[in-house]
């Protein structure tokens, strides 16, 4: 077994063991810090992948950004650091039903998707292929997540303000 | 099983801020309530450090009680010696020689610089600066040097006693006094370009826990506080003691050159000002002075007449200092009570926190410069 | 227009007043440092320094003054008088209570309690801070009769 | 260490050990995080030295004096066995996992980060083709430690600490990545070799004084941004003492408390490395045809010392003045740099 093989085991071990974690998991922050290695074990598949720039703008956006929104929300809302899943039956029947959903969905288009079976690394330097591409074929798709973002982010400004000058606009 | 929240919620966060805290300048304890940072409530808990001072005064012979008053405002010892001296000497009717008069004003200043050196480091601390605080203790060393040639304590002096002062000064005082009065001047220049008028240490002061000068006198606000809120009361020109008539000097008020008056800029800036005031004071003393007697003849064992009372108001460096002895014609007084100018200034706290940052808490607690063992004598 | 102009000063202000700042603390990264190397080198004390007391039991006529004055009570005298002869059985003063006051030296009559240069007398016992100034002595059952030992 | 693993094979041969093929790059990987964490922690020992005696100096004392002779050159090393030997205190409340797994994490963002590190044009670990990307990358894993300690020590002093290093560190990730953008814009490349080696041929070819000075302007921001990112002053409120005692490390003692020591100290020579590699010409020296790793080291030990100077100079800026300064000081001039340069680069 090549290095290469025991490596991608491990990480997608990380990842998957990760992931179960979050599931059986009550304890909110933990469950965040199970996120985290599973997120890092993505970025090592990445990595493993010759996509280095994917994987270091996944530890970036993902560990960096997303997780430590995560634990700043969780910080933010007071002493209640456990879930309880068994709380509400409505609750978890609607879980249920949105999970299992989703994972149809996703089984559909993983079948559905014509994956290339190309085993071969990527050639040169995938970062300058990334720009280009995003900037040329995915631009509106670019654009759309921008403005995406500016909105979220004028909306957040405003409800700020609204809640500092007292509910007046 | 765990315990279950059933709502997320944000909380309101009560913080026990000392009586161990870096920040609260000995052993107050103060309860903060507070939303994230915002400080929504500030509740000034003391009495850690009382020793019951007023009643062991109680207990002694007038002139035992001097070194007690050295362990109230420990930072200005000289101050309360001279407070409580001033008020026995009336009850007593003692009557100071003036070279002694001057020596104490000598010493009353000095000490004014140091505790006021003392509390621009500390403020320098409670912003996050560092070096000011080691800048302003080694010119503290030098005045405390002086004192120790003169009294041979650093901190608790009790070099004024009933009657006068313990010892006229030793012969090569007065010119280490004025070699300190030489440099003194340029050291005050270099905190202003390090601190004073450092653009982050305004940030975070000016326009900090403003408090106007009416809410200011209401709570009893003394000294470089009530100054600070453009109130331009000082006990030493509104009803001179000692030789303070023969004085000139100025009393500095807030400005709004900065920012709005009373804010935690402008009662620091007042302390920094009142180092030139004083420094002036004893230019004027070591000139004025002459020679004659220090300590008042056949003082000996105090003994007013049944029933006298004084009270007697001082200026010192954090406020006005009161001091009422009623005397049963016994040795010892009947009853002293103290009238310590930092337990009014740290009354105020909670009127001027409110809305406030938690890091604003600890620059207004430090802006108002108080001293524990003077709150809770 | 002001807004933007404070802004600009702000920022301006803020990294000149910064480098104004470090000007000086680089001066003094450079000058002679003011630290005193205390226990390599003792510190010089002035005359009047009130340390830890010095007594002339030879001097010391027994007479209580000094342990009167004191007021914090810290000052234990023990006397044998036979008539004109004073023996000091006993001088103690517990530094746990004294306050280096200076008020026990001025009423003394005969000047035989000063306040000394010493001051490094930290102990590890609670007995260790009481320090016996007198000489012990032995004394006859006689005079063990007629000792008087006060603290007043 | 593609060097090393080339060359490692003979040296092994020449020691008589036979190793497998396939462990030969496992073997150099070991030898160089082995190498890393070692250069690391002495590092950081040095750094901890220098800060106590520059900070006494700046404030006319003397610092520390005993411990190894006359400058105290061990007072370090004594400090961190002192630490070892401490005892480890877990307060009771504590979250027992995350509180323990805090300080690796910390230590682990700021080690993963010495990867890259471009001391000369031989001694690096790794040239990896994202070199600066991958170090901003890792580094939030030191945040994401600290927020951790501050939570899991369920103190709320340490709570709040995390809270501000949360919000510091969400703040001046954008002005710091940013910053690096006009680098990357001229030297059309994210791996540092070749951003250094686009300076080579003396100072004036150093980015930082390339006219009409973008490049200059995102240094002192990139510079400050990553002051802001190690928590050092004026922006050390997550651990700021006059108010929050100790912030996020309230409750740490002993060895973990070293680790967040450690992690400060070696952050800091990270960031002033970045800084020289990206804009002060790296290995490459004053005058043209200079280079070397001496070159590199002195200028990151010159803006580890304007650190050092900044902590022992300035007053501590309040939470929403951080983030001011970071969203609507540092973000706004550095992207006019960005697009600056961007249009220089388009001809």
């Amino acid at each position: 077994m090549s290095a290469e093989k025991v490596a991608f085991f491990i990480l997608s071990g990380l990842t998957l063991g990760g992931g179960l974690a979050i599931l059986f998991s009550v304890r909110l922050m933990r469950a965040v810090v199970y996120l985290l290695v599973s997120l890092f074990g993505v970025a090592g598949l990445y990595i493993l992948l010759n996509a280095e720039f994917l994987a270091a703008l996944q530890v970036l956006i993902y560990i960096g950004g997303i997780t430590i929104l995560m634990v700043f929300g969780l910080m933010l809302t007071g002493p209640g650091q456990f879930v309880n899943p068994a709380e509400s039956r409505l609750k978890a029947v609607a879980a249920g039903v949105s999970s299992l959903t989703t994972a149809i969905v996703l089984l559909l288009i993983v079948k559905k998707t014509k994956w290339p079976a190309g085993t071969q690394a990527l050639a040169g330097d995938t970062t300058a292929e990334i720009g280009r591409l995003l900037l040329t074929d995915h631009v509106f798709a670019f654009e759309i997540a921008s403005v995406l973002l500016l909105v979220v982010l004028v909306g957040v400004a405003l409800f700020v303000r609204l809640a500092r000058d007292g509910g007046k606009p | 099983m765990v315990a279950v929240e059933k709502d997320v919620r944000t909380d309101e966060l009560v913080i026990n801020m000392g009586p161990q805290h870096p920040s609260t300048h000995g052993v107050l304890r103060v309860v903060l309530k507070t939303d994230g940072e915002m400080c929504l409530d500030a509740q000034p808990d003391i009495g850690y450090l009382h020793r019951c001072a007023e009643k062991i005064a109680e207990n002694l012979p007038y002139g035992q009680f001097v070194p007690y008053t050295d362990r109230m405002d420990y930072v200005s010892g000289m101050g309360c010696n001279m407070g409580y001296c001033m008020a026995v000497e009336q009850v007593a009717g003692i009557q100071v020689p003036e070279r002694g008069e001057w020596l104490r004003v000598i010493v009353t200043e000095l000490n004014r610089i140091a505790s006021h050196l003392l509390a621009f480091g500390t403020y320098g601390l409670d912003t996050g600066a560092i070096t000011p605080f080691l800048y302003g203790f080694r010119e503290r060393e030098l005045v405390l040097d002086l004192l120790e040639m003169l009294c041979g304590a650093r901190l608790t002096y009790s070099y004024i006693r009933i009657g006068g002062v313990d010892g006229d000064v030793p012969p090569e005082f007065m010119d280490k006094l004025k070699e300190f009065l030489d440099i003194f001047p340029k050291k005050i220049r270099e905190y202003n370009k390090l601190l004073t008028y450092n653009h982050i240490f305004m940030k975070r002061t000016v326009g900090v826990g403003v408090l106007p000068a009416d809410v200011a006198i209401a709570y009893g606000v003394t000294g470089p506080c009530l100054r600070g809120s453009g109130v331009r009361q000082d006990v030493r020109r509104d009803e001179p003691y000692s030789v303070y008539p023969k004085l000139e000097f100025d009393v500095p008020v807030g400005t709004d050159e900065h920012g709005p008056i009373g804010d935690a800029w402008n009662r620091y800036y007042i302390r920094i000002r009142e180092l030139e005031e004083s420094a002036k004071i004893l230019r004027q003393c070591v000139k004025m002075i002459s020679p004659g007697p220090v300590l008042a003849e056949k003082v000996g064992r105090v003994k007013p007449p049944a029933g006298a009372e004084a009270y007697t108001r001082s200026e010192n460096a954090r406020g006005e200092l009161g001091f009422y002895i009623v005397s049963d014609g016994t040795m010892t007084p009947a009853r002293v009570k103290v009238r310590a100018p930092s337990f009014s200034n740290i009354s105020v706290l909670p009127a001027i926190v409110r809305g406030q940052m938690l890091a604003d808490v600890v620059a207004i607690i430090g802006s108002l410069d108080i001293v524990l063992g003077e709150i809770d004598r | 227009m002001t807004a933007v102009r404070t802004y600009f000063s702000d920022v301006f202000m803020g990294l000149w007043t910064a480098l104004v700042g470090m000007s000086i603390t680089l001066r003094y990264l450079f000058s002679k440092p003011v630290t005193e190397m205390y226990p390599d080198v003792k510190p010089r004390t002035p005359t009047r320094y009130r340390g830890i007391h010095v007594f002339e039991e030879e001097k010391c006529i027994g007479c209580y003054v000094c342990a009167k004055a004191c007021p914090v009570d810290c000052i234990e005298i023990g006397v044998v008088r036979k008539g004109k002869e004073i023996k000091i059985t006993k001088f103690d003063i517990d530094y746990q209570k004294c306050m280096f006051c200076d008020l026990c030296c001025e009423p003394c009559p005969a000047h035989c309690i000063h306040m000394g240069p010493e001051f490094e007398k930290a102990s590890f016992t609670r007995k260790g801070t009481i320090l016996q100034f007198a000489t012990p002595k032995t004394l006859t059952e006689e005079e063990k009769k007629v000792e008087k030992v006060a603290r007043k | 260490m593609s060097e090393l693993a080339a060359v490692l094979p003979g040296v092994l041969e020449k020691a008589g050990w036979s190793v497998p093929g396939g462990l030969v790059p496992v073997l150099a990987m070991f030898i160089c995080a082995s190498i890393v964490a070692a250069a690391m922690g002495l590092s950081a020992a040095v750094l901890v030295w220098a800060e106590r005696k520059l900070a006494g100096h700046f404030q006319c004392r003397l610092g520390p004096v005993y411990v190894g002779g006359k400058f105290g050159w061990l007072q370090s090393i004594a400090d961190g066995i002192k630490l070892l030997l401490k005892e480890d205190i877990i307060p009771a409340d504590a979250d027992r996992p995350l509180f323990r797994l805090a300080p690796y994490l910390v230590v682990l963002g700021v080690f993963l980060a010495f990867i890259a590190f471009p001391v000369s044009e031989k001694l690096m670990v790794a040239d990896l083709n994202i070199g600066i990307f991958f170090i901003l990358a890792v580094l939030t894993l030191e945040v994401f430690g600290v927020i951790l300690a501050g939570w899991a020590s369920n103190n709320k002093w340490a709570l709040l600490g995390a809270m501000r290093a949360a919000a510091q560190m969400v703040s001046y990730e954008i002005p710091m990545g940013l910053a690096i953008l006009p680098v990357v814009v001229e030297a059309q490349s994210l791996s540092l070799k070749s951003i250094v080696a686009a300076q080579s041929g003396g100072m004036l070819r150093w980015y930082v004084f390339q006219p009409p000075f973008f490049m200059g302007v995102s240094f002192l921001i990139f510079f400050l941004a990553g002051l802001a990112s190690l928590k050092r002053a004026p922006f050390d409120l997550p651990e700021a003492e006059s108010e929050l005692t100790a912030g996020f490390h309230t409750e740490y003692s002993g060895m973990r408390f070293s680790f967040f020591f450690m992690a400060e100290y070696a952050g800091m020579i990270l960031v002033s490395g970045l800084a020289a590699a990206l804009y002060l010409g790296g290995w490459h020296g004053i005058l043209p045809g200079q280079s070397g790793a001496m070159w590199f080291l002195l200028k990151t030990a010159f803006l580890v010392f304007v650190m050092i100077w900044l902590r022992w100079t300035l007053p501590r800026l309040r939470i929403d003045q951080v983030v001011y300064v970071g969203w609507k000081v540092l973000t706004p001039f550095v992207l006019a740099c960005v697009l600056g340069q961007a249009l220089m680069a388009y001809k």
